[in-house]
């Protein structure tokens, strides 16, 4: 075992540090952006500088556009941007799970057309699937497509939809066949965002936030040529996307509270009997947490290091959301609720109460997120260990005749 | 043996439960969560007055309706349960306060007004820190006055008066303060309960009348605590029914949610949960109202297991709504937030548990 | 709300009490019983006591030989019984579950035949319910009854029969036709546990004490008059004895460990802080321990409240088992691991260390006897707060066509 | 970075596991249950021996492999998983407390003995009481030897030598004593673990070599507490694997239990418990294989979690397999019991947990 690099990875990583030193200067120390405007300046600003010195796609074939390159190199190149001033956020989706499902899904025009433009930031992409009645059940969808000549005619409405309302395009299931099968009635289209039969409404979270959008479409057409993958293949496009989520989600977000932040909190608690953080109660809850957190952390550690040594990883990162956002919730209650009354009173911006406060909230939607952890110990249960499903209405029966038991 | 309430006392929380129906719930705490400019219900508070709930446990003598802890119980219950933006706990708990640890002058003064109406008060031990309700406080009592910060106070910006923990040369006390003096500023505070307001209140050699020490705030805090724990599980009630009725119409792959054992067996949780907090509740209810020594044991495991249960039930109600629930628009919010100001209410959770265990500690050592 | 006996309550206690001191006195201080004879001669003295002194059978109606009286008798003879040397236990099952079932479903010649020597001590009666593929799914029966002529022929295999080597007679539930649908083809008997076709062999568990037996038919014969309840009707007739066994379960076995038991061995182990008991940790199991021992106390006075009050008592009882069983794991679990190595070799016989190891084992069953965790939670679910079923195939598959999915 | 076993390493656990799955599992383990005349297995160990894993950690000049940390974490997780009735975690650990704290002399007396099978050895620092691994031994080396009492130590009634904890005018340290002398008497004790046979050693005035002190203990407790951690998590998984196998093919209600989310979602815990108990044990192979500073940490994260981990399956194996499970016949039982045995065998979980917190401030304290 080695937590080191190899040479080669040594070497790529001297490289890799390189450039983004020299790119990133004019990043440093900037303040929030002030309006949407300057945060998509500046988020395509960094994909441009990324797309010219051959940092975008790193692991995509090169006839997308891509670098043809190892999932080390990618791996490298998160590692060194996550720890620099880039702005990183706003592509993720589009290039991480969207564009993928264009370049396997789509005609050799419609790749033409798009591909190279989200490349280098030009245009940037949504993942509309998510609706009200198809959350866990994604394959529920019933936004409608029909077919009207050439085109398509899209109504109905999405949910959860990360930055809807600064995109370009997006790609999204629909319902062309409602008399077909659950799975097997959908079809996946791009659609352009700045349709006027498009609006994007910021959907308000109960933490007061808004992250996510619903989107509405109204009479919404797009041409068949559009069209990613053939009619009523549209959940199998749809598992492309998702594969690709599977792996991007199930990190901690960014500033999320961890057992340090226990530990630090529990050391400014006075009680009779000195520091809460001697207390075996705390200790006992920040062991749990460093566990928990660091269990994850080694166990992504265990992923990459299959990737970087050319193997498949193995099933372990599922396991990792599932671990994390659960044990956000309890680390924070428990942190909040030893903080007795500060604890409840909204904490000065910027001090781990107020990121403990943030985390409560956060958590609960994390649970929720990219799959519930109830979802998820099924996919472990059925997809790692093999135990059989849970028992479903039989495959076969049309999606408009399938009654709820 | 008669262990449940009296029918008086359930025929009294049905009729509070009837108004609150009609009258409270998760629509009228939006109401006053998006108003900035309301800090209660006044509509719904002149209903409160005039059914009595105000008048509850003051005594005949003092122009109240002299009824016992059972009644006031089950009205806890009703507000938990209700979510309803009016200054009822606190006055309630004012008024506990008064019973408990007031000179005669005091209750003479001030008992009539809170069974009328007229007076809104509140009680409060928090000073914005980690203290827990028994720490010795900041704020002091001085020949010029009390002097000191006390936050987050429930309803504080709305009430004439409250109830303080302050230090005196003697030890800890509690002090009666009129909010109508200018030695008295209140200011709202951003808690993370958005419904029921909470204040600042800070004291510059404030004029305050003494009342009882440590040892009547140590019985005043488990009626408080008892209190505390039905409203918690009036709370949980309502964020579990919430949850059993979404579990019994939401559809997913199929069937409705309800019925798959990760979500079936949750709901089964929630309800044993509760049923333990109530036991608990419902011992501590009856020493409250005959003395009994039990009474500090009964409230400790009241409160511990209630404010476990309203944890418990506030999050996972979240989680068996999805997505839905975690938005602005549904109600689950309410009782995410509520759960965290219960807590913070009257010391959390570690506090009450660990008086519990030495109050077990001490019967065992006095029955040795 | 009134913890003491109103003033009838207290005059039945008075004469019970007097009763019991009365015919208790020659148990006091004896030993343990040597031998099953001698187990069984004491047990039966008692009942015969309390036949005599009209105490068996309180709350059973007159004309089947019992007292006629209201449940809060019962109670409080019980409660008085079981603070005093009464050697109890042998008939719980065979009054308490099996008679009443035979005077419920069985025809008069034969409550005439089996309830008064039930009732005064002379037969003593076990119930044959559970089979190695019907446990949780206890319609699953395989055991079978098949007519001929006037008799049916019983074969099959019974398991965690309570007492089967002491028993006379024993109900059983059969299945008698195959073809029918699950719960529509059982039937229910009284079998002679004496017929030489039947044999007990004690089950071994994993604590290494033997309490159950599993019990073998083989072409064991019994005359149509002892069918309780018509053909096919046997789950019917199972369920009146369910419906007592929920009454009866739930309570904590005797000298199981409780809060106060953690308490006196956390005093007693010496940590660089001081005893144990001091930790935040332990005291925070001590607080969760009291809650649900406590707790579970409490709701089963509530029950108890409302029969006195002749009124019908909710569903709190429900959980007790539930409740009680795994309590008793996890504080069993987490008190050896604070005793160290003294938790973990055989402590002396009758010492508080011994009680937890005995607890640990004994948990693991308990959480699975009468009802699973699993079980009961459905049932709270289903029945208390009304949520849908698990889905189940079709109710009206023959029972040898259901193909397990 | 290669966060993995080399491919060396995996393939000495491959041979050892095909061994193990041929001479050992339960069945084994319960002949030698079901038989007081033997405390192990004397044929396995033959072959524990011939296949060089007593020399696994031996180095090669004192003829053994000259192996790495890596080879013993993945034979540990070998012996756990199949419950081996031989002495072989006892003699690894005896071999790593001698390579830590041993002179030159003791190495070159003991190690090839250990290699060759010729000495079985055991360790311990219990003393029957409450104590934990660090507290101060009441054993006493004193001029005329070392005098008290030992229990339970795992195979002490079949070794030939032993490394105990004992306290010294210095302060505490590690004493190895051999077992063919009159003042070392070794009686088998009843533990709940029925397979692995445990014993007394009883001291008095015994023939005992002084070895390294406070600090070669504390190094040698972590990498035993890797080494163990590895053994629970073999065993634990064995248990899971158990339990989902009967998941798969016991029907109740019409349908396999393991499309219940109730037993589903168990099983879903299990092996995450599993993974994160694995990922912190691999970083403490790392650590003990290249010497890391963060040795204590990944050791007592990887012991704490294993052991929960371990726990929790045992516990719910017996449980998901409903009546059978709490039956003598079962196996579940082994793992069940198995469970206490490895949490008294080195310190329990709190005594891990304690130690793994205070290495983090530790080492929080040096970062600041």
């Amino acid at each position: 075992m080695d937590f080191n690099d190899s040479p080669e990875e040594a070497k790529i990583r001297e490289g890799v540090r390189a450039w983004i030193a020299e790119h990133t200067a004019e990043y440093e120390g900037l303040p929030a952006p002030a309006s949407n405007e300057e945060y998509v300046a500046r988020q395509r600003s960094w994909q441009k500088k990324k797309y010219d010195g051959g940092y975008a796609g790193i692991t995509w074939p090169k006839k997308f556009g891509g670098q043809g390159k190892g999932p080390m190199e990618s791996i490298i190149f998160s590692q060194e941007e996550g720890k620099s001033a880039a702005p990183t956020g706003l592509y993720a989706i589009g290039l991480g799970m969207c564009i993928p499902t264009v370049f396997t899904h789509g005609s050799q025009d419609v790749i033409d057309r798009f591909v190279p433009k989200a490349l280098d930031g030009d245009e940037i992409w949504c993942q509309l699937f998510s609706e009200p009645a198809a959350g866990s059940d994604l394959a529920g969808i019933r936004t409608k497509a029909e077919k009207d000549g050439d085109e398509w005619v899209i109504n109905g409405q999405k949910v959860w939809t990360t930055n809807a309302h600064l995109c370009d395009y997006g790609i999204i299931v629909t319902r062309t066949d409602p008399g077909a099968p659950k799975h097997k009635g959908l079809t996946m289209f791009i659609v352009d965002m700045r349709d006027p039969g498009v609006e994007c409404r910021p959907l308000k979270q109960m933490s007061g936030g808004s992250d996510f959008n619903e989107v509405f479409f109204d009479d919404v057409r797009v041409p068949d040529s559009w069209r990613l993958g053939a009619e009523g293949e549209g959940w199998k496009a749809a598992l492309t996307t998702l594969m690709n989520e599977r792996l991007a989600v199930g990190g901690k977000p960014r500033y999320s509270p961890d057992w340090s932040t226990l530990m630090a909190v529990a050391k400014e608690i006075e009680t009779a009997l000195g520091p809460a953080s001697e207390q075996a109660d705390v200790r006992d809850q920040i062991a749990q947490a460093y566990i928990n957190d660091q269990g994850v952390k080694l166990t992504q550690q265990r992923s990459l290091s299959a990737l970087s040594q050319g193997k498949t990883p193995g099933a372990e990162q599922s396991i990792s959301k599932v671990v994390v956002a659960k044990q956000m919730q309890d680390i924070s209650r428990f942190a909040l609720d030893i903080s007795e009354s500060a604890g409840f009173m909204a904490a000065a911006e910027g001090s781990e109460l107020a990121k403990l406060q943030g985390s409560y909230f956060g958590s609960a939607g994390l649970r929720i997120a990219g799959g519930t952890d109830e979802i998820l110990r099924n996919i472990i249960a059925e997809r790692v260990l093999g135990l059989p499903g849970d028992l479903r209405p039989p495959k076969d029966t049309p999606f408009n005749e399938i009654e709820a038991l | 043996m008669n262990f449940d309430f009296s029918d008086d006392a359930r025929e009294l929380q049905a009729q509070a439960r009837k108004f609150f129906d009609a009258e409270a719930g998760p629509d009228s705490a939006r109401r006053v969560m998006n108003d900035d400019d309301i800090a209660f219900d006044e509509g719904m508070w002149q209903g409160v007055v005039e059914l009595g709930l105000t008048a509850l446990r003051v005594p005949e003598e003092h122009g109240g309706l002299g009824l016992g802890a059972e009644e006031a119980c089950l009205i806890a219950e009703e507000v938990g349960r209700s979510l309803a933006p009016v200054p009822l706990m606190s006055t309630m708990l004012f008024t506990e306060a008064l019973l408990a640890a007031g000179t005669e002058a005091q209750k003479a003064a001030w008992l009539p007004r809170i069974a009328d109406g007229s007076v809104i008060g509140c009680v409060g031990w928090g000073e914005g820190g980690t203290q827990v309700p028994t720490s010795m406080p900041n704020a002091r009592m001085t020949k010029s006055g009390l002097t000191g910060m006390k936050a987050p106070i429930a309803d504080a910006t709305i009430a004439h008066v409250g109830i303080f923990t302050g230090a005196r040369t003697a030890g800890p006390g509690l002090f009666l303060v009129e909010f109508d003096q200018d030695a008295v500023q209140v200011e709202a505070v951003t808690t993370l309960d958005l419904v029921r307001q909470h204040g600042r209140v800070t004291l510059k050699d404030a004029r305050a009348e003494a009342m009882g020490g440590a040892d009547a705030y140590g019985d005043f805090l488990d009626k408080a605590a008892v209190l505390s724990a039905f409203e918690a599980i009036g709370t949980q009630d309502a964020a579990m029914v919430m949850a059993i009725d979404y579990a019994r119409d939401r559809v997913a792959f199929g069937q409705r949610i309800g019925r798959y054992q990760g979500v079936k067996h949750k709901a089964a949780d929630m309800y044993i949960k509760q049923q333990l907090a109530r036991a608990h509740a419902m011992h501590g209810a009856w020493a409250f109202e005959v003395d009994a020594p039990e009474l500090r044991q009964a409230a400790a495991a009241a409160r511990t297991a209630a404010l476990d249960a309203l944890a418990f039930t506030a999050e996972e109600n979240v989680q068996l709504h999805g997505g839905i629930g975690f938005t602005w628009e549904s109600n689950c919010q309410f009782y995410y937030r509520r759960s965290r100001a219960l807590s913070a209410a009257l010391g959390s959770r570690g506090f009450w548990s660990d008086r519990l265990v030495r109050t077990l500690e001490r019967r065992n050592a006095a029955a040795a």
